[in-house]
């Protein structure tokens, strides 16, 4: 059996081997204290310890403003993509899990050309995460939909390739590594909380209202959300003539989200939480039966008014009159 | 026929060729897209939809109201209703537009055949059905009896009035048309009821066993048509029914268009009846 | 009979101000100098506000001037309840104060001045005579605003800076930049006093007495204010010295200091406190006859020069940054208690001093500003009624052209003079 | 194609927005060349009024008759009247004590026992004047938003509005939250997005310079800053900064 065990002294070449492979993006603190993926310029400022990251991993492929269309004169041309080669280095199972649904969505026919340019040319490396308070996603989960993933064990991490890249990173890196113990194979893998009952979402739980009322539609749970993606289309017309057509994230929570001229198909906010829902945990065509919370705990973290909606699929409690 | 190397996100060129004025705030605006474009749109079906841009403003879709790629052209009915609209009203012809699509599900066409269709078209709704209609008529001999009953607000705002009466006249299909309300004379000779929609249904004898019926029109129409229609005996699934809902992408990403689990632009926007029972706010 | 020359609106310049001119014949009466903005009344507004609301809400007196009235606001309320802020924030501030200088100056000088020098009506005329001139401008001025939007998180009414330190430190990228910025337009900023170095093509003006802050460790900021016949008084008693008057005409009131009407801005600054960094004080050297001891004719190239100090000095308060490295941005604690801060800053039109009380609670219970334009004021006018007088018998049209391009040497800023306040 | 005709000017205000226009060197040729600066008494002389405009661009809140005339003769004489500014839509810091003290007494105040104190009303929004056609908010605006607005308006259009509260790209920023983790008075929810969170991105909250968002539910807000230790005085305060009526009781 090939080596495939790294020890954590060893780590800082190995993110040196990971180079090779493209622009590495790992997790960091920034200055204010807040943990996120950025570049990594020094591998001092890896910090591997982290929980989540406020926004997931979904920022490099779907970024929140893309400029998706120019128009000069009379015809609109694609933008620019933006896609380098990049690894990013150090990402939970359950912000791969993300990625694989956002794929999913973007990868199907017809493939989004932005996404797919960005996702082609992206190397995902997991590495072990420790749940807190927030996480829900049983013990030990393990995602596979990455090229490369690092258990983390005793002294340091056993390597497993999923992927093709994964070999290659693995053979790059092949000096660095040494014979570790074997691994028990994965728990499991995959979405973490289980699909709903969609008529779940007109029960008469006394949270509903309560969600309704004190939601500030402050869009934060969308926005962190690794497996949120409705987008906004606006078209801005330039000074020198022509125009740019952006796609920016868009939240369902937003009272403009089920607007047309003359109509709001979701006027109230009760039914935007209850498409949220729907959205969330029953999906939509063509993943329908498919929910789509990888039990990252963002949204519950973020929320300012400690909204959870998956509060609202135990019994329905009897509201007291 | 797909187009391998051309992004979905890109409008192909077109241009406008003609705006007639239906009304004070609709005009049909004639298109004339590029070629591939048009032979994209070979495979249209009437009741898909397209995703017209216009530069500057935004993309929105529309509902061809002809059939398209006949003269290298294709129809589209629009009422001025706000920012992307407004700005489609100002061009004059030449004036540089884009168009993607068609997208979504149109109309069951080969279930439909050999059968009665009747059409009903609630104000703009008129515009997706004269699509249907039109296709209805070109292929005459494949269905049964073709009733338009059409229902407009006031006598000025109904559209193609002229051309359905001449339509009906050539003999291809019956024509009843209502208005909510005529303030002023109805004028051309041609028969209009005063009353609502629904009116006119109730007093209408037809084949419901085995009649199709396709409706479009604004929200609030469907829920009472739908009721009649079911109750006039016409199954849940031969009632097909055209929706609006706000669409960004066109391709079931942007998630607005949603109706229960199923999305406005790729499973619609032409449902029947039967797939949205349930789904208290799909009508 | 007796006649009426009227300028109104005066324009490019800041606020809605008119001057009328009184003729008897064509013996020229006297001149009045009407300062029209609608009044805020930011004194009054800010009376029950806590300390912490002051300078976030003062600032939007003026958009040209809000930096340097967000920082005087800042060392005021400082100054009332004893806080010391750390190098990092001193130095970031005068930094924003001197860019603000930079792109202050520039827009003045080639979107507002260069217009007469070239005889068009405003800047878009000037982008068809003079597109190059206009574009080095402009670069003088995004220089300016680079650093402005960067240390201040936003170029208007900028909000990093705030009580006790600083919202962030930049770091050594965003230095770098600016860096890059400044030094690429340092040239341009040299050559600009070539351009405004014409002389005034209308009769000279009475001595003015220059007005300004005594130089202090901190440029830009001082505790003591300076007269040009050597009277310095500390700040603090400024109210014993400096007197305002209420006019029928005008919305802004008068300032005089011992009964004289002092001058103050580029000009007043060069008079009185030359320390300037070495490009500037060569220009300095070489232009000094032409501003020594002159009238405000000369206040334009004074600016130019000072276009040209700010951005030297503000390349070398860049540099000190980068040296010092990032801080953490550590904002010292304040516990307010009853007392009255006052401070005073030079802003690109001249001193500007904000003074304020507070309860215990460090709820603002007085508040007073002078500003630069209503220091000007009273000189402004008498040298409108010199120079109206020094051209009587000239046609009107003359005149009134003279009268503008006068009052845009003084570059005054309306808005905030309409706020002048005794409680 | 004819360049617009403009009119940019400012009633009760700081002349922010009007610079914040002259602040976009890079598109100011452009924009020079596209434009007709009919009447922009800030960089132009030799002002006409007496035209027909394309756009009037207004700055400021009402609150002088010369305000009120200056504002009528603009709304008269073009196409489109654009409000310019927070003070142009929501009456701005001039506004702030309105609801809590009458503007005689603040310009006593100012102007002590003047024999005439100069005529003025509590500042207003335009639309409380006149009928506005297109908004751009911010104290001061954001300049890509008033460069927006001059390219729309040229291709014969508005700009498509945004209606996300500043939280939004806030998060999407990744700043930290001042609100949840430094217990910050932060005004965030219920403010008007599209300044991608400026101050949060700094390090300081939100005061709140774009006005409200669309949905704002100010109630909650409330009860949230209520939760964390602020009075309710200082919360009030602080929202009426510029805009000086909230309806505190308002959740959707
Ligand atoms: C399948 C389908 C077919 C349609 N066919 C026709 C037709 O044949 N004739 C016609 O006049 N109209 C039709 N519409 C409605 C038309 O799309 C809207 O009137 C139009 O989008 C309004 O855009 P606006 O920018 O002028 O209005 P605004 O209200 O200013 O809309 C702003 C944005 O909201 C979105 N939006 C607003 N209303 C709608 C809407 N009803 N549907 C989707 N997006 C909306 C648009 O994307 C637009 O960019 C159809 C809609 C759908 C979904
Ligand atoms: S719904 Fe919440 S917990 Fe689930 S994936 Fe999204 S942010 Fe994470
Ligand atoms: S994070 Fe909470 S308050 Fe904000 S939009 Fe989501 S559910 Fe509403
Ligand atoms: S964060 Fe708030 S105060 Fe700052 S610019 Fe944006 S809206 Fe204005």
């Amino acid at each position: 059996m090939a080596n495939n065990f790294l020890k954590t002294s060893r780590l800082d070449q190995f993110l040196d081997a990971l180079r090779l492979f493209g622009e590495l993006h790992a997790p960091t603190t920034s200055e204010s204290g807040v943990h996120r993926f950025s570049l990594l310029d020094d591998p001092a400022d890896l910090n591997l310890d982290y929980r989540r990251t406020q926004i997931p991993p979904k920022k490099y492929l779907l970024p929140f403003r893309e400029e998706i269309l120019h128009c000069a004169g009379d015809t609109y041309r694609e933008g620019h993509c933006g896609a380098v080669d990049m690894v990013l280095f150090g990402v939970h199972s359950c912000d791969l899990e993300g990625i694989a649904y956002l794929d999913r969505v973007f990868l199907a026919d017809p493939a989004d050309p932005g996404y797919s340019a960005r996702r082609a040319s992206l190397t995902l490396v997991g590495v072990t995460c420790h749940p807190d308070d927030f996480c829900f996603c049983p013990e030990g989960t393990v995602s596979t939909a990455c090229d490369l993933f690092l258990a983390a064990s005793g002294d340091g991490f056993h390597l497993t390739s999923h992927s093709v890249r994964g070999n290659a990173i693995l053979a790059a890196a092949e000096h660095l590594l040494e014979e570790g113990v074997p691994l028990q194979p994965a728990t499991s893998s995959g979405l973490c909380f289980p699909p709903q009952d969609p008529e779940l979402r007109f029960s008469d739980h006394p949270l509903w209202e309560k969600f309704a009322s004190t939601c500030v539609s402050c869009g934060a749970c969308s926005v962190c959300c690794p497996t949120c993606y409705c987008f906004d289309v606006r078209e801005y017309p330039a000074l020198s003539g022509g125009c740019t057509r952006i796609r920016e994230w868009d939240n369902c929570l937003f009272a403009s989200h089920g607007e047309v001229a003359g109509a709001n198909f979701r006027p109230e906010r009760l039914d935007r939480l209850r498409y949220r829902f729907l959205h969330k945990y029953c999906g939509f065509t063509p993943l329908q039966g498919i929910s789509s919370c990888v039990g990252c705990g963002r949204c519950k973290e973020v929320c300012p008014v400690d909204i959870d909606l998956r509060e609202l699929t135990v019994a329905p409690k009897q509201v007291q009159p | 026929m797909k187009q391998p190397h051309h992004s979905p996100h890109v409008p192909y060129a077109a241009h406008l060729v003609e705006r007639r004025d239906l009304s004070d705030d609709t005009a049909l605006f004639r298109i004339a897209p590029e070629a591939d474009a048009l032979a994209q749109l070979s495979s249209f079906v009437p009741g898909q939809f397209v995703q017209l841009s216009v530069p500057g403003a935004g993309e929105i879709p529309i509902s061809p109201a002809d059939l398209p790629a006949a003269e290298g052209t294709v129809e589209l009915c629009v009422r001025r209703v706000g920012h992307v609209t407004e700005l489609l009203h100002k061009l004059e012809p030449g004036a540089q537009l884009g168009l993607r699509g068609p997208f979504g599900c149109g109309f069951p066409l080969d279930e439909m055949a050999g059968r009665p269709v009747l059409l009903l078209a609630g104000g703009l709704g008129i515009a997706p059905l004269r699509s249907l209609l039109m296709h209805l008529l070109r292929q005459r001999e494949r269905y049964g009896d073709i009733t338009l009953m059409y229902g407009a607000k006031q006598p000025r705002l109904m559209l193609f009035r002229e051309e359905l009466a001449a339509l009906a006249a050539a003999g291809g299909m019956r024509l009843y048309l209502t208005v909510d309300f005529a303030p002023e004379k109805l004028e051309g000779g041609y028969s209009c009821a005063v009353g609502l929609l629904p009116d006119l249904l109730k007093g209408f004898r037809f084949d419901a066993a085995s009649t199709y019926a396709a409706v479009c029109g604004p929200p609030p129409l469907y829920r009472c048509l739908v009721a009649d229609l079911e109750r006039a005996g016409v199954a849940a699934q031969r009632i097909l029914l055209s929706l609006e809902r706000r669409m960004r992408c066109g391709v079931g990403r942007c998630c607005h268009c949603g109706i229960g689990q199923k999305l406005c632009c790729v499973d619609g926007p032409v449902f029947r009846a039967s797939d949205l029972k349930g789904i208290p706010e799909a009508l | 009979m007796g006649s009426v020359i009227e300028i109104a609106p005066l324009t490019r310049l800041e606020g809605h101000g008119k001057v009328r001119v009184y003729r008897e014949g064509c013996r020229v009466e006297r001149v009045e100098l009407q300062f029209v903005d609608s009044p805020r009344l930011f004194e009054a507004l800010l009376v029950g506000k806590s300390f912490a609301e002051v300078p976030e809400i003062i600032c939007r007196i003026c958009a040209l001037c809000s930096t340097v009235h967000k920082v005087t606001a800042l060392l005021a309320v400082e100054d009332a309840f004893g806080v010391e802020v750390s190098e990092v924030t001193s130095l970031t501030r005068e930094l924003m104060l001197q860019a603000g200088m930079i792109q202050d100056h520039a827009l003045h000088l080639y979107c507002l001045v260069l217009p007469d020098l070239l005889g068009v009506r405003g800047v878009a005329e000037l982008a068809q005579v003079a597109p190059e001139l206009l574009k080095t401008g402009l670069a003088i001025k995004k220089a300016g605003n680079l650093v402005l939007e960067t240390a201040g998180g936003r170029l208007i009414h900028p909000v990093n800076i705030r009580l006790g330190g600083l919202g962030r430190c930049l770091n050594k990228k965003e230095l770098t930049r600016l860096k890059d910025a400044l030094e690429k337009v340092l040239p341009a900023a040299r050559e600009a006093h070539r351009l405004f170095s014409t002389p005034f093509p209308f009769p000279q003006l009475p001595a003015p007495d220059f007005l300004a802050l005594h130089p202090s460790d901190r440029p830009l900021q001082g505790q003591l204010c300076r007269m040009a016949d050597a009277l310095t008084f500390p700040l603090r008693d400024y109210r014993q010295h400096i007197e305002e008057t209420l006019l029928d005409y005008s919305n802004a009131k008068l300032s005089k200091v011992h009964g004289k009407e002092a001058t103050v801005g580029a000009q007043a600054r060069l008079n009185l406190d030359p320390d300037l960094e070495p490009l500037a004080a060569t220009l300095f050297a070489d232009h000094k006859h032409e501003l020594v001891g002159k009238d405000m004719r000369g206040n334009n190239l004074a600016q130019a020069i000072e276009m040209c100090h700010a951005t030297e000095r503000a390349l070398r308060l860049v540099d000190r940054l980068i040296e010092l490295g990032p801080e953490r941005a550590e904002t010292q604690p304040i516990a307010p208690r009853a007392a009255t801060g006052c401070a005073a800053c030079e802003a690109p039109r001249g001193t500007l001093i904000h003074s304020y009380s507070f309860d215990p609670q460090g709820i603002c219970i007085a508040a007073d500003v002078i500003t630069p334009t209503a220091l000007n004021q009273g000189a402004l006018a008498r040298d409108l009624l010199a120079l109206a007088r020094g051209m009587e018998g000239e046609e009107s049209s003359r005149m009134t052209t003279a009268l503008e391009r006068l009052i845009r040497c003084y570059d005054p800023c309306i808005s905030c003079s309409v706020h002048v306040l005794s409680l | 194609m004819r360049p617009m005709k403009l009119a940019i000017t400012g009633l009760t205000a700081c002349s922010g927005c009007q610079l914040t226009l002259l602040n976009c060197e890079d598109e100011l040729p452009e924009l020079l060349a596209r434009c007709e600066l009919v009447y922009f008494p800030l960089a132009e002389s030799g002002n006409k009024l007496e035209v027909q405009f394309d756009a009037a661009i207004v700055e400021g809140a009402v609150s002088t008759p010369k305000d009120l005339e200056l504002l009528f003769r603009l709304r008269n004489a073009s196409k489109v009247l654009v409000a310019y500014g927070t003070c142009a839509l929501f009456g701005g810091v001039a506004a702030m004590n309105n609801m809590t003290c009458s503007r005689h007494d603040l310009l006593q105040a100012v102007f002590g026992a003047a024999e005439k104190l100069p005529e003025s009303f509590a500042p207003a929004p335009l639309a409380n004047y006149v009928s506005v056609d297109a908004v751009v908010t911010g104290c001061p605006p954001e300049k890509q938003e008033i460069a927006e607005l001059l390219a729309a308006l040229a291709a014969g259009t508005l700009p498509p509005p945004r209606s996300y509260p500043v939280c939004t790209e806030c998060r999407s920023r990744e700043n930290l939250c001042l609100l949840l983790e430094k217990n910050e008075l932060c005004l965030g929810p219920v403010v008007q997005g599209g300044c991608n969170a400026r101050c949060p991105a700094t390090g300081i909250v939100c005061e709140g310079c774009r006005g409200p968002v669309r949905e704002a539910n100010v109630a909650q807000e409330l009860e949230l800053l209520l939760e964390r230790g602020f009075g309710r005085d200082e919360i009030e305060r602080r929202m009426s900064r510029f805009k000086p009526e909230w309806d505190y009781g308002q959740r959707h």
